[in-house]
This record gives structure tokens, C-alpha cells and sequence, in this order.
């Protein structure tokens, strides 16, 4: 386990100023940490990652690490990495969201980056709220929670984020939590090295905004909860239906083999010159 | 081949301005497209998804969204291609963001908008000049840009072209403007030899990684731009960012990138601005116009000389940065001057601007979605 | 191929009922005065939803030099394949103008001058209604002086995909006969000789 | 991944801790505290079982846990330069005369 850290300040940008702009105990240092270990694990060179990112919190993680980064518009980050990996399939382009980011003004895109099966891997940051502007609710704020905008209660239902990736067609579909570090690797790491599309839905609470008015005191309060409400795909099919409702269920929804859009392009290129 | 003296490879073809604007594009390089369709520019993408998967690497792609067209097509120029898209007024209003991101972070891109009648849906198949400002400043906050206008299919060409060329010689979203009448015309265009064709591409750094500054303020005002992946990684903003690509508030360096930004395009004004004066050396009354207008406002000028009026043509193919010392130079010239415009009054009220009272200016506006005839031009000159 | 003729904006107008394949004959005729001889040519044509079943229409400008306005302004040949466009366009004919009409489709004639042919019959006997467009593109061409049947012949080749190349070219002959036999000498009639 | 007590050392760098709590809270053997400084510190050295928890969890690359008889790149630097001692001189001389 030694030196992981070691490694990982290998990859930090080291003319950024540390530490980086998260709220103390905000998951997306244990994603970023993650993410750069799964690169690493695969033997990529910093120089063929693309790391796109929109909007939010999510989208402040590029920067810090030493991979070509773009920090794009809100919720079009898929689209940036679209054009990015039809241009060059040689790269790998990991695309970090949040939960508004990719849910809500970027739902179309997400959407149709899922049915296109484009080798992206997608990680959706899921903060139940939005972070960065003060804590609104958003399409993932659970039913009856409270934010800056619904003070009175969350009357919507929340979106499943894997669910709907797993029906608009995305051929890799996974959930975890920053509390399960060396799970989220493997999340990551397959989602990367997979063909098609590569959904992986990360619970990062918020308890600066999503914590402080939910009744969860500090960061620990919320990761605490957190892991207690969390089980595998397994163990959850041996859940009472009683307890289901609350839970959240990490493992891997969907992953089937799959051939990725720019490689049926490169197909098509190759058939149309001639070249089989 | 070279030293024997070749015949040149020009081919006649008879093509939609919509087709043109394709085959302009093909010949400054242009390997990537990615849209949606919206009337009057459909035929673009149609034209594209056809020609470039049979080009090596060429991408067409369809996306789900104009946004998301938009986005695709800065990717792909950062990823290192010479990209465009095409749109209409609506769409052409769902990208204004990203033509904001295009600018503050010097990707270079060609955007072809076919105007038609606006606001909103309005008339999807009439033709309008409606969108000149739109093109201007339509994305939010101060920015410099490049809008170029076409009036006829040989010039589609040619523009688009020109447009590609400018987008990387000065890293900044080019705006190609057309009409429904150019783009629906189909005319007899000759494809000019590649050879003798002037395509510039993107100056790549060629030092080492560690001192490359990707938005380093140098004498030109552009910085070289390599393709994500070659070993030059750097971070790509749409926050103001300092010279590294890292974002930053410091009021000195924002001002050094704002200030660049506008520079690197105003210190080449002379290499932007295209205009066409035509029967102007002994003019006394100037129809200036751009676009399918223009090409009424020839024959009317032609037929109002034939009338013994000393009428000319100032036909702009730039529209922003605005053509000023050549609307100037007219304007000493000239004690009346005619703008037609199928709009309420988007460019003439530039020409007032720069005209400041010296003399007269009389707009000609028809937004019924029919395009001005040379007979309104004609009976607006000889009224004087 | 004979000299070219000099014309100055000479403007067509083919008009008919959506389906008729108005633009197709648009554009092999645009494209046969434009490549083949050496004339320019803007082809302009109607879009949206008066395409679809309602009048049709393709307008060519004509020109031995470079064509300033690409619209039409007034014109000089009307082809019209159904009474409604006939109806609509005929007022924007030249008074020197001449008006050619499909005479299965067009019963009303609004002048008396014109040259007429039951295109549509005639389609129908070689074979395929839809060669219509095609039928009265043999016709234009003995009407049209400035058009040689041997460019159309290629144009037609050019732009047709080959499976119907064969029941066009009958089509085609079809026209041209028909009008060489009963309008002998309307092509003599144009004024800009 | 968890090896044997005492065979591991935990180094905190205390400038990157924002001093969530999170590795005092949720290590399995209680190795840090946090200070009066808000801050984590290292309490209980030999208790580390080397679980590896606090280091992939730290959200500020903070915490590195290492071999004990392995320096850190900057102890072995510090190591390298650090002024010679009076001990030092002895052996050198020694080394030398002998």
C-alpha cells in the first residue's frame, strides 16, 4: 500500500497551489486520488489522457492533474469529449461530471453520448445538490431533502443516474461511493479500458451544503451514513423489501461487449477506401 | 510532375452555394463536421456526411443538439482538426455559449450560419440578414471576432476557405454568413487547383513541453497550438485565464488577455478586411451592401449608370471586424449613400456610426422574408 | 457543338404541382447550359412546404455574362405542368415573353399564345407517368434554341442514376420529336436573335 | 492488504490537512488525533496496521503511509544534507587514521 501517495503527487500539477479548492473532506480529492491510481494501473501515459470536466466542483478536479485537461461549458463536457475522441481515438478521454452537470442541462448529452456507445469514460460526481452556487437542489436532491431552493422539502423525485444510462443504451453502467476507495479503482479503471461507453456513478456527498442542511453535521457524520446505507448489487438482492428503499447499491448494472462509435467510424472509413 | 508545367486541375461543377461551402471547406482541410440540421443549411451536412468518410480520418458526426454540435467541433479542433458547423438562426442561438468558449480559449473553428427570417422560428425558408449583430455579439461579454459574408456560390467557396484560413492563423471561431437565397442557388463554380490554393494551418510549438505557454502574449498575439495528446499538455479554460491555461482573478492578467485578444485580431485589420469596390472611382451616390443583397445592388448600379447616375458598389465581404477605413474612404466620397439591407437597420447603423453626420445615409429595409430587388435599389438611387 | 448564342439574363421559370419533378428537370437543364455550354446559370428554386404537393417551382437565370441578380425579375418562358402554377405565374411573364403548358394538366389557358403538349399522355405511352419532367425536357430543348439536345443527352446521364436511364431517354426523344413535328418553327420566334 | 503492527509509519503532511477528520474518524486503530490546531497528527505510530484505509481515503493526498526502516523523499534528503554531527567527525577520523 506504501506510496501511493507518492505516486499520485507524481501526477499533480506542481505549479498549482495545494491544497486544492474542496471543501475539507469533500470526495472529490478521494476521486481524483482514484482516478489518477486507475491511470496509472493502466500503464497510460499522461500524454494520451484527456480529462474533460464541466461545470461545478466536478469541474475544478482537471487542474490540478497533469493530463491534457478542458474545462468546458456547463453540462456540454460530453460533447467537447466527443469531438476530442471522434478527432483522435487514439486518446483516452475521461469525462468528470457532477449530478446537475450531467443530469440537467446536460441530460440530452448524456442521453445520446449513451445510445452513440462512444468510448468515453464517464464519471457523474453525485452530490445530491448543487455545490459550487450555494447549495440549490438539484435533479438527484432526494425526495423530502432540503437545499437553499426547497425549503420546505424536495417535492420532486430525484433522477437514478445509472438507471437512466443503463436504458438510454450505455454499455458500461456502475455505482460506487467515495467511501469505497479501492472499488471506485476497479469502477474507474474498467470503465476506462472498456470499448463502448463507460458510465460510473460516484456518490460524493456534500456536506458543506447537501450535510448542513440535512441534519449531517460534518463530513465524517455524512460518511459515516453513507457507508451504512450502502451494499453490493449482491447483497442487496438479499435485502427485505422493506429495506431496499433507502439503500444505496454500488456495483455493476450493465456491461455488455460493445464496438465504439469511432471505431465503427474508422470501420466505415476503411470499407468506403477500400482498405480491408 | 512538379517541374513538367502541369495543366491546371480546376473542374467546373454546378452546386448549390450550400455545396460550396463544403467543397471550400474540403479544400482548406477541413476534416471534420459536426451539426444539426435546421433549414436553409441542410445541405451542408448532407454534402459532408457524404464526402468525409471517404477522406482519410474524416469525421462527420450528427449530434443531438446545436450545442452539443458546437462542442463537438472545439473538441476536435483541439484534438488537432480543422472542424466547422453549420446552423440557421435558432441554432445559431443555442451556440452563442459556445462561441464564447471558442473565443476566450483560441480554438479555431469555422461556423457557417444560413440566415433566414427570424426572431425565433420564423420563416424557415425565407431569407433575412437578420443575424449581422447576432454574429457580432451574441455571446455574452466583451470579444473580438471575425464574421465573413458570401453573396454568391463562387464566393461561398472562396470564403469558406478564407474563413478556415483566418480561424487558424488567428486561433479565434470565424463566422461565415450566408443567405437562404445563396445557399438555395445553384450556380456553375469552378473548383480551383489545390494546389494553387492558399490554406494556412495552425502554427504547432516546436519547443520543448516544459516552455511552451499555450497563451504565451507574444508579438503576434497567438500563440502556437498543439493537438491534445502530442506532448504539450496544457489546461484548456473557459474561466480568464494567465498565460499557463490555469484560471486566474488577477486584474493585470485579465487585462494582458483581454487585451491580447483584441489586439491579435486588430493589429492584422488590414489582412481581415475584405471589401469589393465596384464602379466606385468616380461615384457620387454608394449602395454599400453584403450578401445576396449585394448582387441586386450590382445590377441596379449597373442599370442606374446606364441612367447617367454616378452610382457604385461597396460590396463588404467582412462585416466585423468592421470595415471602417473602406466605409470611410466611400463616405468622404459620396454625399449620399444607400445600405440595403434585409433587416431593420443592423449594418447601416455601423455605417452611422463611423458616417458621424458627414453624410447622408439612406436605409433601404425590407424584412418581409422576399429578397430586395435590383428595381427598389434602383428607384432608391435615382430618388438620390 | 455550334457557337454559343449571346444571351443577356434570359429567365425560365418550370412550374408544376410538387412531384412532378420540377427540380430535377431544374437542374439538369441549369446544369447542361452551365457545363455543357458555357453559360452562367443560377437555378433557384422554391423550398418548404408549397414543395410538397401544393405549386412547385425552379426558376433559371441565363446569362453570356456574369449574372448580378440570380432571382428572376420577369420572364422570358414559362413552363407550366399544372393550371395552378400556371395561374399564378403567368403574370409574371414579359409581354414577349412565351408560355409552354402541359395541355393534360393545363385546361385554362390564360392567353391564347402559347405552345402546348399533353407531356403527361405522352409520359404515360412511353411507359412511366413520373418521366413527365423528362418529356418536357425533350420539348424544351427543340424550343430553346441556346440548348443542344447532345448536352441535355449528357447532363441527363450525369444526373439520372442509371437503372432509369432508358425509359428517360425514350422519354426524352419522346418530347424532342414531338415538338420538332408540331412546333416546326418556334424556335425562330425568340426576339433576341 | 493489512500487514502486521508496527511494520508501517504514517506521515502526515500538515500543510495539504484541511483536517476533515476522516482518517482519525474511520482508522481501524486509532493511529491520529486530531490537534488543537484542527489538524491531523500521528499519535499511536505502532498501532498502524497498515490497512492503507487513511491514504487512498485522504482527499488531499495528506496522509502517505510507508515501510518503517523507508525514509520519505524528504527525510532521506533532510538525511542526505543534514550538518555533520560531532559523531560524524569522530568516525571519519577514526576511519581515516585507522
Amino acid at each position: 500500500m506504501a506510496k501511493v501517495t507518492q505516486l499520485i503527487h507524481n501526477y499533480l500539477r506542481h505549479s498549482k497551489r495545494f491544497p486544492h479548492v474542496f471543501c475539507p473532506g469533500c470526495g472529490h480529492g478521494i476521486v481524483l486520488g482514484s482516478l489518477i491510481r486507475s491511470v496509472h494501473s493502466l500503464g497510460l501515459a499522461k500524454d494520451d489522457v484527456v480529462l474533460v470536466a464541466g461545470i461545478g466542483c466536478s469541474g475544478r478536479i482537471p487542474v490540478y492533474v497533469d493530463f491534457n485537461s478542458v474545462h468546458t461549458t456547463h453540462g456540454r463536457a460530453l460533447t467537447f469529449a466527443t469531438g476530442i475522441k471522434m478527432a483522435n481515438p487514439r486518446l483516452t478521454v475521461i469525462v468528470i461530471m457532477g449530478d446537475g452537470d450531467a443530469l440537467s442541462i446536460g441530460g440530452n448529452h448524456l442521453i445520446h453520448a449513451a445510445r452513440r456507445n462512444i468510448g468515453l469514460a464517464a464519471l457523474v460526481l453525485n452530490n445530491h445538490i448543487y455545490g459550487m452556487t450555494g447549495g440549490q437542489s438539484s435533479c438527484t436532491t432526494p425526495l423530502g431533502s432540503y437545499s437553499t431552493t426547497t425549503p420546505f422539502g424536495q417535492l420532486e423525485e430525484e433522477f437514478d443516474i445509472s438507471r437512466v444510462a443503463k436504458v438510454c443504451g450505455s454499455s458500461f453502467v456502475a455505482r460506487t461511493t467515495v467511501m469505497q476507495a479501492r472499488h471506485m479503482d476497479k469502477m474507474i479503471s474498467t470503465a476506462i479500458t472498456h470499448p463502448g461507453f463507460g458510465m460510473v456513478e460516484i456518490i460524493s456527498p456534500c456536506h458543506t451544503q447537501f450535510g448542513r442542511k440535512n441534519r449531517f453535521k460534518t463530513s465524517v457524520d455524512m460518511y459515516r451514513w453513507l457507508q451504512k446505507k450502502s451494499v453490493s448489487l449482491d447483497k442487496f438482492q438479499e435485502l427485505p423489501p422493506e429495506k431496499r428503499k433507502d439503500a444505496v447499491v454500488t456495483g455493476i448494472f450493465e456491461q455488455k461487449d460493445c464496438i465504439g462509435l469511432e471505431e465503427k467510424h474508422a470501420r466505415m472509413r476503411r470499407e468506403l477506401r477500400g482498405e480491408t | 510532375m512538379a517541374a513538367k508545367s502541369r495543366k491546371k486541375r480546376t473542374t467546373e461543377i454546378f452546386a448549390l452555394g450550400n455545396e460550396a461551402v463544403v467543397e471550400g471547406a474540403l479544400l482548406a482541410g477541413c476534416t471534420f463536421y459536426a451539426g444539426y440540421p435546421i433549414t436553409p443549411s441542410t445541405e451542408i451536412a448532407e454534402e459532408m456526411s457524404a464526402r468525409l468518410p471517404r477522406l482519410r480520418g474524416g469525421v462527420f458526426i450528427q449530434m443531438e443538439d446545436e450545442i452539443a454540435g458546437l462542442g463537438a467541433v472545439i473538441g476536435a479542433s483541439l484534438a488537432g482538426r480543422k472542424a466547422m458547423t453549420a446552423t440557421s438562426g435558432p441554432g445559431f442561438s443555442l451556440m452563442q455559449e459556445h462561441i464564447g468558449y471558442a473565443c476566450i480559449t483560441e480554438v479555431p473553428l469555422v461556423l457557417a450560419n444560413v440566415m433566414r427570417t427570424g426572431p425565433s422560428t420564423g420563416m424557415p425558408t425565407s431569407p433575412a440578414q437578420g443575424d449581422v449583430q447576432q454574429a457580432r455579439w451574441g455571446t455574452h461579454g466583451d470579444h473580438p471576432i471575425i464574421v465573413l459574408s458570401a453573396g454568391d456560390v463562387q464566393e461561398c467557396l472562396h470564403m469558406t476557405v478564407t474563413a478556415f484560413n483566418f480561424a487558424e492563423k488567428y486561433r479565434t471561431p470565424v463566422i461565415l454568413l450566408l443567405d437562404e437565397v445563396t445557399a438555395h442557388t445553384r450556380e456553375k463554380i469552378t473548383l480551383p487547383d489545390p494546389d494553387d490554393t492558399y490554406v494556412f494551418s495552425r502554427l504547432t510549438p516546436s519547443m520543448p513541453p516544459e516552455w511552451y505557454l499555450p497563451y504565451e502574449d507574444n508579438m503576434r498575439g497567438v500563440s502556437p497550438m498543439p493537438p491534445l495528446g502530442s506532448g504539450y499538455r496544457y489546461h484548456v479554460t473557459g474561466l480568464i485565464h494567465d498565460d499557463h491555461g490555469y484560471p486566474t482573478s488577477n486584474p493585470k492578467e485579465v487585462e494582458q488577455l483581454m487585451q491580447r485578444l483584441f489586439r491579435k485580431i486588430d493589429q492584422f485589420f488590414y489582412d481581415i478586411q475584405m471589401v469589393d469596390e465596384i464602379m466606385c472611382e468616380d461615384a457620387e451616390i454608394c449602395v454599400i451592401a453584403y450578401g445576396c443583397v449585394a448582387r441586386a445592388a450590382e445590377l441596379a448600379v449597373q442599370q442606374a449608370r446606364e441612367r447617367g447616375e454616378k452610382a457604385g458598389l461597396l460590396k463588404l465581404k467582412t462585416l466585423f471586424p468592421f470595415p471602417r477605413p473602406a466605409v470611410e474612404k466611400m463616405i468622404r466620397k459620396c454625399p449620399t449613400l444607400i445600405v440595403p439591407e434585409m433587416n431593420m437597420g443592423q449594418m447601416s447603423r455601423e455605417i452611422k456610426r463611423v458616417n458621424n453626420g458627414q453624410s447622408k445615409i439612406h436605409t433601404l429595409n425590407r424584412v418581409d422574408g422576399q429578397i430586395i430587388t435590383p428595381g427598389q435599389i434602383l428607384s432608391r438611387i435615382l430618388k438620390g | 457543338m455550334k457557337k454559343d448564342l449571346r444571351l443577356d439574363r434570359f429567365e425560365i421559370r418550370l412550374s408544376g404541382l410538387g412531384g412532378q419533378g420540377i427540380l430535377t428537370l431544374g437542374r439538369i437543364m441549369g446544369q447542361a447550359l452551365a457545363l455543357e455550354h458555357g453559360y452562367q446559370v443560377a437555378q433557384t428554386q422554391s423550398y418548404g412546404p408549397e414543395a410538397r404537393g401544393g405549386a412547385s417551382r425552379c426558376d433559371l437565370v441565363i446569362s453570356s455574362q456574369r449574372i448580378s441578380y440570380p432571382k428572376t425579375i420577369s420572364l422570358d418562358l414559362l413552363v407550366a405542368l399544372g393550371q395552378e402554377a400556371c395561374n399564378k405565374y403567368f403574370a409574371h411573364l414579359k409581354p414577349e415573353g412565351f408560355l409552354l403548358v402541359d395541355t393534360f394538366h393545363v385546361t385554362q389557358t390564360p392567353t391564347n399564345i402559347f405552345w402546348g403538349l399533353p407531356f403527361t399522355q405522352m409520359a404515360r405511352k412511353v411507359g412511366l407517368v413520373q418521366t413527365a419532367n423528362i418529356v418536357a425536357l425533350g420539348a424544351l430543348t427543340h424550343f430553346l434554341p441556346f440548348m443542344h439536345a447532345s448536352a441535355v443527352r449528357k447532363s441527363l446521364r450525369e444526373i439520372l442514376p442509371a437503372k432509369i436511364m432508358e425509359i428517360n431517354q425514350k422519354a426524352f426523344n419522346a418530347g424532342l420529336n414531338r415538338a420538332k413535328k408540331e412546333y416546326q418553327d418556334a424556335p425562330e420566334k425568340w426576339k433576341f436573335f | 492488504m493489512s500487514g502486521k503492527k508496527g511494520e508501517t509509519r504514517v506521515k502526515i503532511f500538515r500543510d495539504w490537512c484541511k483536517g476533515c477528520g476522516i482518517c482519525v474518524a474511520f482508522c481501524p486503530s486509532q493511529v491520529m488525533k486530531l490537534d488543537n490546531q484542527g489538524k491531523a497528527r500521528v499519535v499511536q505510530d505502532d498501532e498502524c496496521i497498515n490497512c492503507g484505509f487513511c491514504e487512498i481515503h485522504c482527499p488531499d493526498f495528506a496522509i502517505m503511509v510507508h515501510p518503517r526502516e523507508e525514509l520519505t523523499p524528504f527525510e532521506a534528503y533532510i538525511e542526505e544534507v543534514r550538518p555533520a554531527t560531532r559523531e560524524d567527525l569522530q568516525k571519519t577520523r577514526n576511519n581515516s587514521t585507522g
